[in-house]
C-alpha cells in the first residue's frame, strides 16, 4: 500500500484559537493522479495546501511525501523535496521581467553563495525559453511582470512551478478570473503536465473540474465529506445537501 | 547588604520599592497606551509620539502660567484643566498630521516611520523657537507634591498615586472605547479587514483620523502628567521613544492587554534590577532581556494566532 | 600630552616667580583704554597670519545652538557676546574691535571638531571661546594642538587635563569638590555620603575624587553608596529607596540635564524635602540655569558647591548682572558656567595686551599670572597649569530659583588638575 | 536581456561621473578643509550603500546601522589609541602605557580583549569581522523567526540604544561618552597632518569604489534579483525553494561590513570615535542619506550622503535654527514627494530631458557612440 501513494495525509489538524480549520483530515494521492479539492467557502481547502507546503504549521497529524515527513520541514526544504505550490491570487515578482521570474525558479543556485555565483548559461536560457513557450509567454520574456494581464500572470506562475519540475504540483484556483478560452488552454496544459506528476487542484468551476479530475475530494468544515470520481461525488446526497443548503 | 537592618525596615523598603515599580508601571502604561492604539490598531509607526507628549507638557506649562497669573485662587485645580487641554491640543495636532501625512502612507509602514521622524524634528525645532532651548519649570499645585506617610517608615509619593490613578482611568477609558463603543468596533473591524469594513459602510477615512487623533491625545495627557516627574524641554520627548516602542512591541501589537502586561513586566524587572544593580546596568540588562525575549518570541507576549 | 613633560618643569620654576610679582600685573583691565591700533602695527602683533586687520580681530564662538546641549550652552554664548560687546565699547583690544564668527557644534562631537578646524584653518581666528561638555572639548583638543589655536573653556569639569592650547576658566574637580565636602562635614557634622551621578566621565571622576577625599582625608566619614544612571534617565524612585535604606547624612548628587528635573521632583515627592536637611542634598551640577527647569520650589534647601552664584553681592557682579539683563532680557538667570564663559574674552584681552601681540605662542606665554579684579566672581588669576585660582562657595537654593551664599573659602583655591592622592 | 551584464552603459557612465567627482573635481576645487569634510561625508556613504542593498533592494530597514559603523570605528580607534599610548607618551599616568582614559578610571592594566588590537592586521580584520559577527547573531535570531519590517526596525533601534548606554557606562574600557580621542599615528605615520588627510581622502575614495563594485556585483547577481523578489513577494520566494532567512542574513551582514569599513575610515579621518555615532539619532540619519539618494540606487546613496551632510554643514553654519526644520522637512519630502530620492528625480525628470536635448543634437549631427564610457 505504501508504494502506491506519493502523498499521504493522515489525521491532519490545525486549530486557530480553538477553531479547527482542518479537522483530522486524511487522504492519499497516487502518482500521476490529478486530485481536485472542492468545497464551500471556509471548508479549509486553502488551509490544507498551506499545511502541506509548510506555510501553516499543523497542530497534529502527518503529511508524508515520498516517505518524507513534511511537517518537520521548512518551506524551501519542502520545495526541494519536490512539492510546488501556486497561490490563489497570482503571485509573481512584479518588478522583475518574465525571464527573471522564471530564472529565479530555476532549480539551481538556491544557496546564498550559489546565487551570487549563478551564471546565466545556455542551458538555463534554453530551459526558460522552453517553459515560456509552454505557457505562451515566449514573446514577453523581457517585459516586466507588472505589465502582464491577470491571466498571463496566472500562466507565469504556473510556468515558475513547471521550471522547478516538481513531482507534486498544488494549484489554488488556477482558472479564477480567466476567460473561457484561457480555461480551455489551462485544462489542456494541465492534462499534459499530469503525465509526469501528481497534481492537487482547488477549484470551484465544475466544468473545469470535470475536464481534469482523476478523483475529487469534497471538504466540509475541515473534514472529508465525500471522495471519489467526479460522477460519484456529484451524486452523493451529502454533497448535494451541503451545496444546496448553503 | 541587608544585615544591618531590622525586619520592619526591610519590609518598609520593599513595600516602597514595590510601589516604585508600580509607579514605573503606570508611567510605562501612560507612555504606551497612545502608541498601542496607533501602532496596534492602525499599524502606523509614530516616531513623533514623544513630541506629542511634550506638546501636552507645554500646554500644561502654559495653563499653569495662565492660572498663576489670572486665577491664582483656582491654581490647585489647574492640572485637571491642563490635562484636558493637553488632550485637545495633541489630539488636534494628531488629526492634522493624519490628514496631512499619515493617510497617504498606510501602505508603507516603514515610510511612516521616516516621515514621523521628520515630523518629530520639526516639532522639536518649533518648541525650541517658541519656548526656548531651555527646559521650562512647570509649577505643580502644592497638594500634588509631597508624600503620604502610611506608617512611620513607609511614605507614598502623592504624584505617584496620581500617575497610577490616571493610568488606570485612561486604560479603562480606552478599553471601554475600544470594546464598547461604535468607534471601537469600527476600529477593530478596519484593523481586521479594511476593504470589507469600507464595504459595509464604515467611514474608514474618518475612523482612521479619529483613531490617530485619540492616540495622540492620550499621549498629550501622558505628557501633561509627566510634568510632575520629568522635565519639559524641546528634546525631552526623544527620551521616551525606545522604551515606549519596546513596551508596545513586547506586549504584542494589537493587544491592549498585552501592552499593559508588558508594561508591568518590564517595569517590575527594571525596578527590581535597579535596586540591586547600578541604574545604568539595570537599564542595559532590562533592554537586553526584552530584546532577547522578542527574538525568541517576535510576536510579543500576547497575540492571537490568526489564520493567514 | 607628549609636549607636556618639558613644560611642567618650567612651570614649577615660574610659578613662584609669578606669585611674587603677580601684583605688578594686577588690573590689566585698567590699562589705558585708548590703546590705538596705530601703536601696534598689524605686522608686529600678528606674525602668524591670524585674522587680524588694522581695525579688527576675529575670534570664534563654538557652542551648541541646536541639539540636546543647546539648553546648557546658550548662557555661555550670551555671556561671551556680552563680554565682547563691552570690550569693544572700551575700545577693543590693541585698538582693534573684536569680531566673532559663531559656529554651531550641534551637540555632536565630530561637528565640534569639524567646526574647530574650520575656525582655525579657514577663518584663522585668533582665539576661540567655546565647548561645554568634556566630550566636545576632547574632540576639539587635537585640532587646537595641531593648528596651535587657543581655546577658552568655561565649564567646571573633571580635570586630568592641562593643554597648552586651552585656558580653563571653570573649576577643575578638586577645586569644586573638596571645599564643599569639608564645609558640610565641619558645619553640618555630616559623616556618611551617598554619591549619585549621571553616567559619564565628569560625575564619575568627580565622585571618585569625592570618595577619595571622604575616605582618606575626612576623619570618620564614609561613602555608603555610589550609583549612576544613564543620561536622560527619568525614573529615580529606586535609588531614592536605596538612599532611604542607607540613611546617609548627605546625598551628593551630580545628575545633569533633564534627569535633574526628574530627580529633584521625585525626591521631594518621596518625602525627602531638601529643606529639611535630612539628609542634606549637596550638588555640584545644578546652577541657576538648571533650577529654571527643576522649579525653585522643588529644590529649595539643597546646597550647591561652585565658584559663582548670581546672588553674589560685590560691585563687579552687580554691574555684570545688570549688563547681562539689559542685553538678554530681565527674566534671564546666570549660572556658574555663564560667568566663567564671560571671563574668557576678558582673560584673552588681558593676555594679548600683556603680550602686546595676538600670536598664540606669545599669548600663551603671557597667560599664566594674568589677573582679573573685575571678574563677577571676584578676583581670579591664571595658574601656570592654565586653570584659574578661584574661590569656592556654597549656596543654598531658594524657592525663587536663586542661591543664597552660605560659605566662601577664605583664600583662592589652587587648581590641581592632576591631584596627588586622588587618582 | 541587457540587465544580465555587470553594468549597463548608463551605469558605467554613472560610475565614471562619480569617480571624476571624487577623484578629480573635489580635490581640484575644494580647499584642504572642505576636502577633509567631504572625506568624512564619504565615510557615511559606506553605510548608505549598505542600506541601499538591505533596505532598498531587500526591504530590511535597519535603524541600527550606527552600531556597525561604531563597531568598525572603535576597532580602528582601539588600534590607534594603543599606538598613541606608548609608555613615553603616557609617562605622567599612574600606569604608563595604557590609554589615558583607562588610567583615569583606575585601570592598572590593559583589558585582555584590548590586547589583540596592538596588531594592525587583526584590527583591520576586526573592523569588518566584529560588525559582521554582530549582524550575523542579530540576523540569525531575527530572520529565522521571520521578524521583519517594522519589528526589525524597532528592535535594531533598541540595539542602538543599548550599545550607546553600554559604551557610556563602561567608560574604563571604552572611553565613555568622550569616546576614544587624541589618535595620532598609524604605524608611525602622523594622520593629523594635511597631507595625511588628503591621502586618507583618496584611500577612502578607493575603498568606497571597491564597496560600490561589490554592491553592484551583488545587485546584478541572481541574489540581487532575489532580494527584490523577497521584498515584494517573500512567500513566493520561499515556495520557489529558497531559504529566505539566509539571504536576509547575508545582505544584512554585508551592510554591516560596509558600515564597519566606513566607521574605520571615519576614525582615521576625524581622529576619534565616540558613542554619539552609534546611537539612535545617527542611525536614523544614515537611513535618510540612503533615502535622499534614492533607496534603490547605490550611486544615489553616495550622493545622498554627500548632499545631506553638505547641507547640514552649510545650513548649520549660516542658519543653525533652520537645520532641524530642513532635515525634518527632508524626511517628509523624501517620503511623500520623492520616494525614489535623487536617483528617482534624475531618472524621471532630468535624464529624459537630457536625452531629449541630446536626441535633438543627434538629429543634427549623430553623436559618437559610447564615447563617454571609454
Amino acid at each position: 500500500m505504501d508504494e502506491r501513494f506519493i502523498l499521504k495525509v493522515e489525521d491532519l489538524t490545525v486549530s486557530f484559537d480553538g477553531f479547527k480549520a482542518v479537522d483530522h483530515l486524511s487522504f492519499y494521492v497516487e502518482p500521476n493522479e490529478c486530485r481536485v479539492i472542492i468545497g464551500p467557502n471556509g471548508a479549509g481547502k486553502t488551509t490544507v495546501l498551506d499545511l502541506i507546503c509548510g506555510r501553516t504549521k499543523a497542530t497534529e497529524g502527518s503529511v508524508v511525501f515520498k516517505g518524507k515527513e513534511l511537517l518537520a520541514m521548512r518551506e524551501d526544504q519542502i520545495v526541494h523535496a519536490g512539492v510546488g505550490r501556486k497561490f490563489q491570487t497570482p503571485s509573481v515578482y512584479e518588478d522583475l521581467t518574465v525571464f527573471e521570474n522564471l530564472e529565479l525558479s530555476y532549480p539551481k543556485g538556491h544557496g546564498v553563495f550559489g546565487a551570487l555565483a549563478f551564471k546565466r548559461d545556455e542551458t538555463v536560457r534554453a530551459r526558460i525559453k522552453e517553459i515560456a513557450q509552454t505557457i505562451f509567454l515566449d514573446g514577453q520574456l523581457d517585459e516586466k511582470a507588472a505589465f502582464l494581464s491577470h491571466g498571463q500572470k496566472q500562466w507565469l506562475e504556473i510556468g515558475m512551478l513547471l521550471i522547478q519540475d516538481p513531482e507534486l504540483l498544488m494549484l489554488d484556483e488556477p482558472v479564477a478570473g480567466m476567460s473561457v478560452a484561457e480555461r480551455k488552454k489551462i485544462a489542456e496544459l494541465l492534462n499534459r503536465i499530469i503525465q509526469d506528476r501528481s497534481v492537487i487542484v482547488i477549484e470551484h468551476d465544475m466544468g473545469f473540474v470535470a475536464d481534469i479530475a482523476t478523483r475529487v475530494t469534497v471538504l466540509h468544515q475541515g473534514k472529508t465529506l465525500s471522495e471519489g470520481t467526479m460522477d460519484r461525488v456529484q451524486n452523493d446526497p451529502k454533497v448535494v445537501e451541503v451545496y444546496l443548503g448553503h | 547588604m541587608f544585615a544591618d537592618y531590622s525586619m520592619s525596615e526591610l519590609g518598609a523598603i520593599f513595600a516602597m520599592q514595590g510601589f516604585a515599580g508600580l509607579i514605573l508601571f503606570s508611567v510605562f502604561v501612560l507612555m504606551a497606551l497612545g502608541l498601542a492604539i496607533i501602532f496596534g490598531q492602525m499599524g502606523v509607526i509614530n516616531m513623533a509620539h514623544g513630541e506629542f507628549m511634550i506638546l501636552g507638557a507645554y500646554v500644561t506649562y502654559l495653563t499653569s502660567n495662565l492660572f498663576g497669573d489670572y486665577m491664582p485662587a483656582l491654581f490647585g485645580t489647574y492640572f485637571f484643566v491642563a490635562m484636558f487641554l493637553a488632550f485637545l491640543a495633541s489630539g488636534a495636532l494628531g488629526l492634522f498630521v493624519e490628514w496631512a501625512l499619515i493617510r497617504h502612507l498606510y501602505k508603507r509602514p516603514l515610510d511612516t516611520l521616516l516621515a514621523t521622524w521628520g515630523l518629530s524634528l520639526i516639532l522639536q525645532q518649533i518648541y525650541r523657537s517658541v519656548f526656548g532651548a531651555r527646559e521650562v519649570g512647570v509649577t505643580i499645585p502644592d497638594w500634588m507634591m509631597g508624600s503620604l506617610p502610611l506608617t512611620d517608615l513607609i511614605e507614598v509619593p502623592i504624584n505617584g498615586i496620581f500617575v497610577m490613578v490616571l493610568a488606570v482611568s485612561i486604560s479603562i477609558a480606552v478599553y471601554v472605547m475600544m470594546f464598547r463603543s461604535t468607534w471601537g468596533k469600527q476600529v477593530r473591524a478596519i484593523n481586521q479587514n479594511r476593504v470589507m469594513a469600507g464595504a459595509v459602510g464604515i467611514n474608514t477615512e474618518w475612523t482612521d483620523r479619529l483613531t490617530f487623533g485619540i492616540g495622540c491625545g492620550v499621549a498629550g495627557v501622558a505628557g501633561s502628567a509627566f510634568t510632575m516627574i520629568g522635565s519639559t524641554g524641546p528634546t525631552a520627548g526623544q527620551l521616551y521613544i525606545v522604551d515606549t516602542f519596546l513596551v508596545v512591541v513586547f506586549g504584542g501589537a494589537g493587544s491592549l492587554l498585552g501592552t499593559i502586561a508588558s508594561a508591568f513586566s518590564i517595569s517590575q524587572a527594571q525596578s527590581i534590577m535597579e535596586f540591586f544593580l547600578s541604574g545604568s546596568m539595570a537599564k542595559v540588562l532590562t533592554l537586553l532581556v526584552v530584546v532577547g525575549i522578542l527574538m525568541i518570541r517576535p510576536q510579543g507576549l500576547f497575540s492571537l494566532k490568526l489564520r493567514k | 600630552m607628549s609636549d607636556q613633560n618639558s613644560e611642567s618643569e618650567n612651570n614649577h620654576l615660574s610659578r613662584r616667580a609669578v606669585l611674587a610679582g603677580g601684583t605688578a600685573l594686577t588690573a590689566s583691565l585698567f590699562l589705558p583704554k585708548n590703546l590705538r591700533a596705530a601703536d601696534f602695527p598689524t605686522a608686529e602683533v600678528n606674525t602668524t597670519g591670524l585674522a587680524v586687520t588694522d581695525d579688527t580681530v576675529t575670534i570664534g564662538i563654538l557652542h551648541s545652538v541646536t541639539g540636546t546641549m543647546a539648553i546648557s550652552e546658550t548662557g555661555s554664548v550670551q555671556a561671551e557676546k556680552l563680554a565682547i560687546e563691552q570690550i569693544n565699547a572700551q575700545g577693543g583690544i590693541l585698538g582693534r574691535k573684536i569680531e566673532y564668527i559663531q559656529e554651531d557644534g550641534a551637540s555632536d562631537w565630530p561637528t565640534f571638531a569639524e567646526k574647530a578646524r574650520k575656525l582655525l584653518v579657514n577663518d584663522k581666528v585668533a582665539s576661540v571661546m567655546g565647548c561645554w561638555t568634556s566630550a566636545s572639548r576632547k574632540a576639539v583638543l587635537p585640532v587646537f594642538e595641531q593648528h596651535n589655536g587657543f581655546l577658552y573653556y568655561p565649564t567646571f569639569y573633571e580635570g586630568l587635563e592641562e593643554s597648552p592650547n586651552v585656558i580653563y576658566t571653570g573649576q577643575e574637580a578638586t577645586q569644586q569638590i573638596i571645599a564643599g565636602l569639608d564645609w558640610v562635614n565641619q558645619t553640618k557634622g555630616a559623616k556618611s555620603f551617598y554619591l549619585l551621578g549621571s553616567d559619564y566621565i565628569w560625575p564619575r571622576t568627580s565622585n571618585k575624587i569625592a570618595r577619595k577625599h571622604i575616605e582618606n582625608f575626612m576623619e570618620g566619614c564614609e561613602v555608603v553608596g555610589e550609583e549612576y544612571y544613564p543620561l536622560g534617565h527619568t525614573q529615580f524612585n529606586s535609588v531614592i529607596n536605596k538612599i532611604r535604606l542607607r540613611k546617609p547624612d548627605v546625598i551628593y548628587a551630580i545628575v545633569v540635564g533633564g534627569s535633574n528635573v526628574a530627580f529633584y521632583k521625585q525626591l521631594i515627592a518621596a518625602g525627602i524635602d531638601p529643606a529639611a536637611e535630612k539628609p542634606i542634598v549637596l550638588t555640584i551640577s545644578v546652577t541657576e540655569d538648571e533650577i529654571r527647569g527643576i522649579g525653585g520650589e522643588n529644590i529649595a534647601g539643597s546646597y550647591a558647591c561652585m565658584k559663582y552664584f548670581q546672588s553674589l553681592e560685590n560691585e563687579n557682579n552687580l554691574a555684570f548682572v545688570k549688563a547681562f539683563k539689559e542685553m538678554w532680557g530681565d527674566d534671564i538667570v546666570i549660572g556658574d558656567v555663564t560667568q566663567a564663559a564671560y571671563l574668557g574674552p576678558w582673560l584673552w584681552k588681558a593676555a594679548v595686551e600683556k603680550a602686546g601681540s595676538f600670536d598664540v605662542d606669545k599669548v600663551r606665554e603671557a597667560s599664566p599670572g594674568i589677573e582679573l579684579t573685575t571678574a563677577p566672581e571676584g578676583y581670579v588669576k591664571v595658574h601656570e597649569n592654565h586653570h584659574l585660582w578661584s574661590k569656592t562657595r556654597v549656596g543654598r537654593a531658594l524657592a525663587d530659583g536663586q542661591y543664597e551664599v552660605v560659605f566662601e573659602t577664605a583664600e583662592l583655591v589652587e587648581p590641581d588638575p592632576f591631584p596627588e592622592g586622588y587618582q | 536581456m541587457q540587465s544580465s551584464a555587470f553594468m549597463s552603459r548608463k551605469e558605467i557612465i554613472g560610475f565614471v561621473i562619480l569617480a571624476a567627482l571624487i577623484f578629480v573635481i573635489f580635490p581640484a576645487v575644494l580647499d584642504n578643509f572642505r576636502l577633509n569634510l567631504f572625506g568624512k561625508y564619504l565615510t557615511y556613504a559606506f553605510v548608505a550603500v549598505g542600506l541601499a542593498l538591505c533596505w532598498g533592494a531587500g526591504g530590511i530597514l535597519s535603524l541600527g546601522q550606527g552600531v556597525f559603523f561604531g563597531l568598525g570605528g572603535y576597532c580602528m580607534a582601539m588600534f590607534l589609541k594603543l599606538e598613541a599610548s606608548t609608555p613615553e607618551n603616557t609617562a605622567i599616568q599612574s600606569t604608563p602605557g595604557i590609554p589615558d582614559f583607562m588610567d583615569w578610571n583606575q585601570l592598572t592594566e590593559l583589558p585582555w580583549w584590548w590586547e589583540p588590537f596592538y596588531s594592525l592586521p587583526i584590527a583591520l580584520i576586526a573592523v569588518v569581522a566584529v560588525p559582521v559577527m554582530f549582524a550575523f547573531i542579530i540576523g540569525v535570531a531575527m530572520f529565522t523567526r521571520r521578524v521583519g519590517g517594522v519589528y526589525f526596525a524597532i528592535i535594531t533601534q533598541a540595539f542602538a540604544a543599548i550599545m550607546t548606554i553600554l559604551i557610556i557606562g563602561q567608560q574604563g574600557y571604552t572611553g565613555g561618552v568622550n569616546g576614544i580621542t587624541d589618535l595620532r599615528t598609524l604605524l608611525g605615520w602622523d594622520i593629523r597632518t594635511d597631507e595625511a588627510k588628503t591621502v586618507l581622502y583618496f584611500v577612502n575614495g578607493v575603498l568606497l569604489f571597491a564597496v560600490l563594485l561589490v554592491a553592484q556585483y551583488v545587485r546584478k547577481s541572481k541574489l540581487g534579483r532575489l532580494l527584490i523578489a523577497m521584498r515584494d513577494q517573500e512567500d513566493r520566494v520561499r515556495f520557489s525553494g529558497y531559504n529566505v532567512a539566509n539571504f536576509k542574513i547575508f545582505i544584512f551582514c554585508l551592510g554591516a561590513a560596509f558600515a564597519g569599513i566606513g566607521g574605520a575610515m571615519f576614525t582615521l579621518q576625524v581622529g576619534f570615535m565616540s558613542p554619539t555615532l552609534v546611537g539612535i539619532v545617527p542611525s536614523i540619519e544614515m537611513v535618510i542619506f540612503c533615502a535622499v539618494g534614492g533607496r534603490l540606487s547605490i550611486l544615489g546613496a553616495v550622493y545622498g550622503a554627500l548632499l545631506v551632510n553638505w547641507a547640514k554643514t552649510s545650513l548649520s553654519e549660516s542658519f543653525p535654527e533652520l537645520w532641524l526644520l530642513g532635515l525634518g522637512g527632508l524626511f517628509i519630502a523624501v517620503v511623500m514627494v520623492f520616494p525614489n530620492g535623487l536617483a528617482g528625480v534624475w531618472s524621471e525628470k532630468i535624464e529624459p530631458r537630457l536625452l531629449e536635448i541630446m536626441g535633438k543634437k543627434k538629429s543634427v549631427a549623430p553623436a559618437p557612440d559610447g564615447a563617454p564610457a571609454e
